[in-house]
């Protein structure tokens, strides 16, 4: 029922192409145990979650540790089998595709990741890092390969003098260049940023956000931007996806969630982050959320939300709220937002 | 192509505009690097030079001493060391150093193949067990199995059994080697399994591995590139530990009467042989069991070198 | 806990009957034959009619499952009607005999344990004892010289082979000295005060030279393990607590660093095995390993499937205590 | 120049504040020309260059600085927790209590540490040990400060967990820290720190590992203490968001140097130094949304070398030839306030009379 | 009991006896039995049982020699004397009969350590036990050609052969077929007699000891019998004796020679610099016993080719000869070329003497081969080339009739075969025979497994090396080893001890005669002619009369000489210490 409604979700809002559609996707890790190893339970890393992703745009994907950005990432790319739902890609459901067939989608979709000292081998040249996957894909000549590897590398900032050395001998806003520049070898259409700017200082991060606009604006780029600065994601995306212990609370258009929050855990969320002036810091009223976020092997019934939601009632214990469309092309879930 | 090109260059104007790249510092290869470091460990470096001049003396030295391993001299049995013969003689006349460098061929010959077997078993099933995890219960049970069994009876049943028949196949000579160095590495490779394949599940978790994926790099190439090259390190510290081991096991083998036939010179061998003597003539066993020790004592500091040189806390990125 | 120990317990016994196949299948293609001890003067006709009588002519399988029976009932059921008195059944069990003595294995092999476990246990506890202090003084005080000093000698502890540092010790002890036999008394029993002292002496050579082998490698461990943790945070926030030094070391450093350790020492019992090997041969110690060594030259296979196999079992067990006492020092590891 | 007002706003409330804080001068810590250095086999690292400040009792003092700047190595160096080798400590001096922490016996260091200034670090995973249990690690320091019997410390114990706001304590004291969240463990950090009520509790990002909405209530946790107990917080952080609220006055670290020391409402209104205004003009703002986003080029600096001119230098808009040759100390430039640069940015050129 | 010690019967295996062995120092008469104190027996090979005819080796058979005894035994010297018998049966004192058809033995009136009387039945049970088949018994060939035992009266006991039986010595005779008793062992014959670990730990016995604790392959510990025949003269000295097991010859040449731990170590295997080296010391004596042991190597007279398969080394009725060693003079050569004296300087020192005879002991001792005693290369190389075996190819190898003189030469591992083996392959090289060396686990090389092809018996080399010797004093069994019919071949699963496939019916002729002739001179010549046979026939190069090797504490007393032809504790109850 909530993927019907979903359907035309897009064109009611903006009416932009749709390149990703996820419906209803699920991804439960085993928990194993007892004398026989049987699965005694799972962690629901994500537990149905539906948005699309229109071509051209970034969607912001925001959360605490542990709600299930990161595994959505992987299940989109398919680097994680997803326990349910689908995962449309331009009109291919991934979820149904495997082996070569899968292979060859994969340049059309790519990945740059958080921590820019784990995501590079090193072992392996600047060159060799972002040649890998023209050489998989047989992309390129070897010459032309070459010369593609200068023109990547000057695309994202860096210089074809260092195609030669190794990721330890750059900084980490380098390295997280020579990432992007591995992703954007095959010329994709969607990238997935898993945090990137999240290890970096702050004197850095504006630069890699910036090389990230700047090669979407110039390349046509489709974004899933995964990150839990939300001022960041405020700036970089056009709408925003709050998620929670595995679940989407609420989606909307970048302005409309900044500025008027519907769902109470993004009120709390956004009212958590310190804001870098001291005047409004003195003057703001903070919702302070009690306790932690509950572990998802063992969700609360219900809302995800109702063990710290200040405003929860009996209602969120027993009902889990509907995934419901507000006016303007917001969606929340939650029993109490209009 | 070409458009992206001429993007490119947009683009690269805009992103150095307000970003820029500082400069990298002096260009330094990795291997480069561990060399720098291991350099600066004097015990590793020590023991560098101390193996290299022990396997040139193995291997270069018995061309330049005069006396044959294999020449008996009744008459000038049981000799002290003399001008004529360094450290002396045998039961039956034999020059003992002569027999001293032959036999550290041999038993740097073992520790080094048998080590390389070792880890070569070790590497291969670690990486297995670790990369593919419906192989990884099978292979960790008979890793789990390898340990439990008490290999010392099977070794001498692995001995008696095919002694023979590879000593018919290759000649007398190789086929005991091959036999014990199958064996040493045979019964040595289960701790730099469970090693490598820790490293492995690691590794695979990093986000290289899963960029290798994303983009479609098919299996045995994420092994061969990206899972291989990174367990290295540990592998290369096991190996060094190995050669070690290898060869006290050989001596250990002479020892309880499996190794080497008596007729054939290894450090282990001469060792056993020379332990009755020990009173009489204390240098016929001080010198293979210091050579012994030297080797080992060396390999192992080469190793604790390699593990500082390699650890990358170590290191400035 | 004790769930995970049964499951452990439960999860070893196809490893064990694998390892019993594996060994039978081995002696089974081994070429020895109880009969080459006797003389010369034994004719051949005399020998067959042995091999009929010992049962070395059955069908390997059907004596694998023979000795498999007797291991897993007859021998379990008779060791509890002689600790217990009580009379199971009708007493008549076919024991594991051996082909040299023509007497139970298993009975030769408790006979054999105490001094064994003397001799492998002193060296054990030794070595623990030396090296966890050496190893953790050598990381605290990293490159100084007792540091290398340490490294030095335990290096030279480790790859020096027992069969040349014992009878170096026996020459100098016994033969110069004079002050320990070189060999082992297993009559001996300690009843008094002198009885005693003679039983100390007796131990102290093959004693000595054990756990100063297993100290040695253990020592090194300990330190690295120590090293790693003394870099961790934990140990900074411990100093700024304003902890002595000596107690950022006993109290917090040293358990972590044990933690590791447990699962060396596990893993160096089949070298310890082995090193008992030598050692009992050098000090004529009439162990389990010069048993095992004597069964395997006089092909006496009943005792060495037995032998090894219960060799195996003491693996396997002491590899779980190793991973009990893992939970018990790191409370991060729980077993359901 | 529009920020001006909102800043002499802000310090109207402060005075109007009842805040412990903000009291004039009167020191309990005092660190000048603090130099440490590590030798490592790179080279040395030139981590802490002659840095100097003083924390007022009872002050809230903010550090913020970007990764590598010194920030840590500082705090540390005061209380000699660096590793030493590689590290040493090579000039200046910390003044608590008439006593040179630098200079003092080991054992006369150790009574101060815990007892009188408390330490939390980063990151509360691995920062606890965890073989130990959460109430052993507390009573710790009780025991070797204030030699309190068992039962009394128990007590003390359980009545500091409560303090940090965990619930459960009695339970929470057999825990071990691995049984806790983030958030827990960074609360179980604060009572270690707290247990004998120290002077100076400094916090060496005590939030950075953990997410916002913990972050929030970690926040809120150490201004009720610090209003409770009245002990002078060094907050080091490079978060600017999260000093804002929280600080009295803050240090700008960059490349083991201080380069700016302001009270919190004049830093954010009127930067002096140019890493200041660069940092805070990389925040993405909301009303320059699809613009670009303020950057500052290049790298942070090496500290291979020891800096013989501005650090920031390379990296700075305004730089000219005085900042490549020479290093600009930090010197007052309002009572209130330090800068270390030789570019004036009130005037657009530099600064005279130094 | 009646005073046997008068007695002095003629046996076949030497010459008339008087019983000398206890005419030297008798114990001082007031030191009564069992008052010596303890006596250490090391025995690095560790006895496993005390029942000799279930572990027949000669580490059990010493174990238990000095627990039970049989009817007659032999002294070092090779003469058969009365132990448990009141005299040997001769034809002269009527107990073998004219016909050497039976024989019967007179018990002393001796009880056992349970203070039972020793009878005749126990002697029959005896031979039952051992004669069962199910039982295992190691001794059995010992009572081979026995129709029946019989109990006469209780003292006497008669034994029936199949037929004329000249040397009737055998059963009952030696620690090799001690008497056991039959009310302990009645339980246990036959296929329970595994099962009986008390009775073969611990049997009861007529020795001077009984068995206090025995440990299997460790420790056998004995207390002195309090019912011993001797008690009345002082005997034994000892209250108790240990037999440890464990380490090795090495060891235990160093505990008994150098350290004064132990009074006795037994089979001193030591390299000989390093005996005379801790005999030195002063504290203990080597002593060799000589009996009929050579090291000899067994030239193989069939085709040992691996070509040949199932073939290999198979006889087949003559039609599968050796290329090269069924040539007499080529084995000869190989013979001269040997310097044996070198070979016991090397390996051996007192514990071996140059031979050239298959048969070394006297009264059969044979001179007529002892050319072989000094090397002569030159000799070797002169015969060789006489034969037409030379190097035709330039190789250093000869040639005979286009097979190259090239052998392999194997032996059990052990490091003074190795060493010999090492130095015989000089020689042989020397004088153009290439020669590989191969040495094989000795519980593979001796263990006769059918399905190995390893065996000294299978014989797949062409030279083999290894030690054997008669098993009494008497040669006749020894020399029949050598019979056409002893040849292993598949269809007797390669059991035999006509190791070299020494095939001449003028041997087996001679040798029937041996087994009828009676009379002592004309046994020793035929033995003599026999051993000559074979030496000549080149199939067999005997080269050391190896002695056994032991050594004793110079504090014990009245061992006398080392016996090898029977238990080196015959006389334990003798011993005695001397301190000071
Ligand atoms: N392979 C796995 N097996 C079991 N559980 C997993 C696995 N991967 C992730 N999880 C669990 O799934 C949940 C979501 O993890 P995920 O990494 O997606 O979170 P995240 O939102 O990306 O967090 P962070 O901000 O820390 O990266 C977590 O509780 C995590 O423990
Ligand atoms: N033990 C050490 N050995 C060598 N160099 C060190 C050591 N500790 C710190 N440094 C160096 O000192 C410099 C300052 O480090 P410090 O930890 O103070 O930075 P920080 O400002 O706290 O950064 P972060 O925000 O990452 O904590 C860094 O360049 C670091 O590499
Ligand atoms: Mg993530
Ligand atoms: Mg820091």
């Amino acid at each position: 029922m909530v993927s019907e409604r979903m359907e035309d979700q897009p064109a009611a809002s903006t009416g932009a192409e749709v390149l990703v559609g996820v419906r209803d996707l699920k991804k439960h890790f085993p928990i194993t145990g007892g004398l026989l190893k049987r699965q005694v339970g799972a962690v629901k890393a994500v537990d149905g979650v539906s948005f699309d992703i229109y071509r051209g745009h970034t969607l912001g994907l925001v959360g605490e540790s542990g709600s299930g950005k990161s595994t959505i990432g992987r299940v989109i790319l398919q680097l994680d089998h997803a326990t349910e739902g689908s995962v449309v890609f331009d009109n291919v459901d991934l979820t149904q595709t495997t082996g070569e067939k899968l292979r060859k989608i994969r340049p059309r979709m790519q990945m740059v990741f958080q921590d820019p000292h784990a995501s590079l081998n090193p072992r392996m040249t600047v060159s060799s890092i972002v040649g890998e996957p023209l050489k998989e894909h047989r992309a390129a000549k070897r010459a032309e390969k070459l010369d593609r590897i200068d023109e990547l590398l000057s695309l994202v900032g860096l210089e074809p003098s260092h195609a030669n050395r190794y990721p330890h001998e750059f900084s980490g806003g380098q390295r997280q260049r020579i990432g992007i520049a591995r992703a954007i070898a095959l010329n994709p259409e969607f990238i997935i940023c898993d945090e990137p700017i999240a290890a970096l200082d702050v004197s850095i991060q504006s630069q890699i956000v910036n090389l990230l606009e700047n090669l979407q604006h110039h390349l046509g780029l489709t974004y899933l931007f995964i990150s839990h600065d939300l001022s960041m994601v405020r700036h970089i995306a056009d709408r925003v996806a709050v998620l929670y212990l595995g679940k989407v609370m609420e989606l909307a258009d970048v302005d409309s969630i900044y500025t008027d929050p519907k769902h109470p855990y993004t009120q709390a969320l956004l009212s958590a982050v310190p804001v870098p002036d001291p005047e409004v810091e003195s003057s703001r009223k903070r919702i302070i959320l009690e306790g932690d976020i509950p572990s998802p092997a063992d969700p609360p019934p219900g809302c995800p939300f109702n063990t710290r939601c200040p405003i929860a009632q009996q209602r969120c214990v027993d009902e889990v709220p509907e995934w419901r469309e507000l006016s303007g092309g917001r969606w929340v879930a939650c029993h109490f937002a209009e | 192509m070409a458009d992206t090109h001429e993007r490119a260059e947009e683009i690269t104007q805009e992103t150095l505009g307000d970003g820029g790249i500082a400069e990298v510092g002096e260009h330094r290869s990795l291997w480069g690097d561990v060399w720098r470091q291991f350099r600066r460990h004097k015990g590793a470096m020590a023991g560098l030079v101390v193996v290299t001049i022990i396997v040139l003396g193995a291997f270069v030295g018995p061309i330049f001493y005069p006396h044959d391993p294999f020449d008996i001299d009744v008459p000038n049995a049981n000799q002290g060391p003399t001008l004529e013969h360094l450290m002396g003689t045998d039961t039956i006349g034999r020059d003992i150093m002569a027999r001293v460098l032959v036999g550290g061929r041999i038993s740097l010959a073992v520790g080094f193949t048998a080590a390389l077997l070792g880890i070569f078993i070790g590497t291969g099933v670690g990486i297995l067990a670790g990369f593919f995890r419906r192989l990884d219960a099978l292979l960790m049970r008979l890793t789990d199995l390898f340990l439990a069994l008490p290999v010392l009876p099977l070794l001498l049943v692995i001995i008696l059994l095919f002694r023979d028949s590879l000593r018919e196949r290759f000649g007398p000579e190789l086929g005991i080697f091959l036999l014990v160095v199958f064996i040493i590495g045979i019964t040595s490779w289960m701790q730099t399994a469970r090693i490598v394949r820790g490293e492995v599940l690691a590794i695979k978790r990093q986000e290289f591995v899963l960029a290798a994926q994303s983009i479609g790099t098919r299996r045995r190439n994420i092994i061969m590139r990206h899972i291989f090259p990174n367990v290295l390190s540990p592998v290369m510290v096991s190996a060094a530990l190995g050669v070690g081991i290898a060869i006290i096991t050989e001596s250990f083998l002479s020892f309880i009467g499996l190794g080497f036939p008596s007729d054939f010179p290894t450090w282990g061998r001469l060792l056993f042989d020379a332990v009755p003597f020990l009173e009489i003539a204390p240098m016929r066993v001080i010198w293979p069991g210091a050579l012994i020790s030297l080797t080992v004592i060396s390999v192992n500091f080469i190793g604790d070198g390699l593990r500082d040189a390699l650890d990358p806390r170590l290191r400035s990125g | 806990m004790g769930r995970y120990a049964i499951r452990r317990m439960l999860g070893a016994i196809p490893t064990l009957i694998v390892i019993s196949l594996v060994i039978f299948t081995i002696l089974e293609l081994a070429p020895g034959d109880p009969t080459g001890t006797l003389p010369l003067t034994v004719p051949p006709e005399v020998r067959e009619n042995i091999r009929e009588t010992l049962g070395l002519n059955d069908p390997f399988f059907l004596s694998w499952l023979k000795w498999m029976r007797q291991m897993f009932i007859s021998e379990p059921l008779n060791a509890i009607e002689s600790v217990t008195g009580l009379q199971i059944g009708d007493g008549e069990r076919l024991r594991i005999i051996s082909w040299a003595s023509r007497g139970p294995a298993v009975d030769t092999i408790v006979e054999r344990l105490p001094q064994t476990l003397w001799v492998l246990g002193l060296g054990f506890i030794f070595g623990i004892i030396i090296a966890i202090p050496v190893g953790v003084v050598s990381a605290y005080k990293q490159y100084s010289i007792f540091d290398n000093a340490g490294t030095v000698i335990s290096m030279i502890g480790y790859s020096v082979p027992v069969f040349f540092t014992g009878p170096l010790a026996i020459i100098v002890f016994s033969v110069w000295l004079g002050w320990f036999p070189s060999f082992y008394d297993t009559t001996h029993t300690v009843s008094d005060w002198s009885s005693l002292v003679f039983q100390m002496k007796q131990l102290a050579m093959p004693v000595a030279v054990l756990s100063l082998f297993n100290a040695a490698a253990l020592s090194r461990f300990t330190r690295s393990s120590m090293l790693d943790n003394l870099n961790e945070d934990y140990v900074r926030t411990a100093r700024s607590k304003g902890l002595t030094e000596n107690r950022v070391v006993m109290r917090h450093v040293l358990r972590n660093s044990l933690i590791p350790v447990t699962t060396l020492i596990a893993l160096q019992v089949p070298g310890i095995f082995a090193g008992a090997i030598v050692t009992e041969q050098i000090f004529r110690i009439n162990g389990l390993g010069q048993l095992l060594i004597s069964a395997i030259n006089g092909a006496d296979y009943p005792m060495v499937q037995t032998l090894t196999f219960i060799f195996a079992v003491l693996i396997v067990l002491f590899n779980l205590v190793a991973d009990l006492i893992y939970g018990i020092l790191d409370p991060r590891i729980r077993y359901e | 120049m529009a920020d001006r007002r909102g800043s002499s706003e802000w310090l109207r409330r402060q005075d109007r504040s009842t805040q412990p804080a903000r009291v004039a001068a009167d020191p309990v810590l005092e660190v000048a020309g603090l130099t440490t250095r590590f030798d490592t086999l790179d080279g040395m690292v030139h981590a802490v260059n002659q840095v100097s400040f003083t924390v007022n009792k009872g002050e809230f003092l903010g550090v913020v600085g970007e990764s590598g700047s010194g920030k840590s190595v500082t705090m540390m160096s005061i209380l000699r927790l660096i590793p030493m080798p590689p590290g040493e400590i090579v000039a200046g001096e910390a003044i608590y209590d008439d006593r040179d922490l630098l200079k003092i016996e080991i054992d006369e260091l150790r009574h101060i540490r815990g007892a009188k200034i408390g330490f939390i670090f980063q990151d509360p995973m691995t920062s606890l040990n965890p073989v130990l249990t959460v109430g052993f690690q507390i009573e710790e320091s009780l025991k070797i400060h204030q030699q309190l019997p068992t039962e009394d410390r128990q007590a003390r114990a359980l009545e500091l967990l409560e303090l940090v706001g965990i619930p459960s304590p009695e339970q929470r004291l057999k825990s071990y820290p691995h049984e806790l969240s983030g958030g827990m463990r960074q609360r179980v950090m604060i009572a270690v720190a707290l247990a004998c009520s120290p002077q100076i509790l400094i916090a060496d990002e005590p939030t950075t590992a953990l997410d916002v909405t913990i972050q929030a209530q970690i926040i809120e946790l150490v201004k009720d203490l610090r209003e409770k107990f009245g002990t002078a917080v060094i907050w080091i952080t490079h978060d600017l968001g999260v000093v804002a609220g929280l600080a009295d006055r803050v240090v700008v670290m960059y490349g083991g140097q201080i380069v700016e020391e302001a009270l919190v409402g004049e830093l954010y209104a009127s930067p002096q130094h140019p890493y200041t205004s660069g940092l805070l003009g990389s925040l993405p703002r909301l009303d320059q949304r699809g613009t670009e986003l303020v950057t500052i080029k290049g790298q942070p600096p090496s500290l291979y070398q020891f800096p013989d001119s501005c650090s920031f230098a390379p990296r700075c808009p305004y730089a000219f030839e005085r900042c490549h040759a020479e290093r600009p100390p930090l010197l007052p430039i309002s009572p209130t306030r330090k800068a270390a640069c030789w570019w004036d940015v009130e005037t657009g050129s530099p600064r005279d009379g130094v | 009991g009646d005073d046997t010690s008068e007695t002095t019967p003629t046996t076949s295996g030497g010459t008339a006896t008087t019983q000398g062995t206890t005419a030297t120092t008798q114990p001082d008469v007031g030191s009564a039995a069992g008052s010596g104190g303890n006596i250490t027996l090391l025995q690095w090979q560790a006895p496993t049982a005390v029942n000799p005819y279930l572990s027949g080796g000669t580490k059990e058979l010493l174990a238990s020699s000095i627990v039970i005894e049989p009817l007659g035994e032999f002294t070092p010297a090779g003469e058969l004397v009365p132990k448990l018998a009141a005299e040997i049966p001769t034809i002269e004192n009527g107990g073998l009969a004219a016909d050497q058809t039976s024989i019967t033995w007179t018990l002393k009136d001796t009880v056992w350590s349970d203070g039972t009387p020793l009878t005749a039945d126990d002697v029959v049970f005896t031979y039952e036990y051992c004669t069962t088949e199910a039982t295992g018994c190691t001794q059995s060939s010992l009572f081979a050609g026995i129709t029946s035992v019989e109990a006469v009266d209780p003292l006497n006991v008669k034994i029936t052969f199949e037929g004329p039986t000249p040397y009737p010595y055998n059963a009952f005779v030696s620690y090799q077929a001690p008497v056991i008793q039959k009310a302990q062992f009645e339980q246990c014959i036959g296929a329970a007699a595994a099962g009986c670990t008390d009775a073969n730990f611990g049997p009861i016995g007529t020795g001077p000891y009984v068995v206090r604790e025995f440990r299997t392959n460790d420790t056998a510990l004995y207390d002195f019998n309090p019912n011993y025949r001797g008690n009345a003269d002082g005997q034994p000295f000892f209250g108790e004796v240990l037999i440890k097991g464990g380490g090795d010859a090495d060891a235990s040449a160093r505990s008994v020679l150098q350290l004064g731990e132990a009074d006795y170590g037994w089979n001193l295997q030591v390299d000989p610099t390093v005996l005379d080296n801790l005999e030195a010391t002063g504290i203990g004596t080597v002593f060799a016993g000589f009996a009929s042991n050579v090291e000899r190597l067994m030239i193989n007279q069939t085709n040992p080719d691996p070509a040949l398969g199932d073939l290999r080394s198979v006889y087949g009725d003559g039609n599968n000869p050796h290329p090269f060693l069924t040539n007499p003079n080529i084995v000869k050569a190989l013979s001269m070329a040997i310097d044996r004296q070198t070979l016991v300087d090397v390996g051996y020192k007192s514990g071996g003497t140059p031979t050239c005879n298959v048969w070394p002991a006297p009264p059969a001792q044979s001179t007529n081969n002892d050319d072989c005693l000094v090397q002569d290369i030159e000799g070797a190389k002169a015969l060789l080339d006489a034969e037409g075996a030379v190097d035709t190819d330039g190789d250093g190898v000869r040639e005979y009739n286009g097979a190259r003189l090239s052998v392999l030469y194997q032996t059990s591992t052990n490091a003074v075969r190795q060493s010999n083996q090492d130095l015989i392959k000089a020689w042989w090289e020397e004088i153009g025979v290439e020669t590989e060396l191969r040495n094989i686990d000795a519980s593979v090389f001796f263990g006769g497994d059918p399905a190995s092809p390893d065996t000294y018996q299978k014989f797949y080399a062409d030279i083999e090396m290894y030690t054997n010797g008669s098993g009494s004093v008497d040669p006749q069994a020894y020399m029949g080893n050598w019979v056409q019919a002893e040849m292993p071949t598949p269809a007797n699963n390669f059991g035999g001890q006509n190791i070299q496939r020494f095939a001449s019916d003028e041997y087996d002729a001679l040798f029937s005669e041996l087994t009828t002739e009676s009379d002592l001179a004309k046994r020793a010549e035929l033995t003599i002619q026999l051993n000559d046979m074979l030496v000549q026939s080149g199939s067999m190069v005997p080269m050391i009369w190896r002695a056994s090797v032991s050594a004793y504490s110079n504090e014990i007393q009245n061992q006398g000489d080392l016996n090898a032809w029977d238990s080196e504790y015959w006389n334990i109850h003798e011993w005695t210490r001397v301190v000071g």
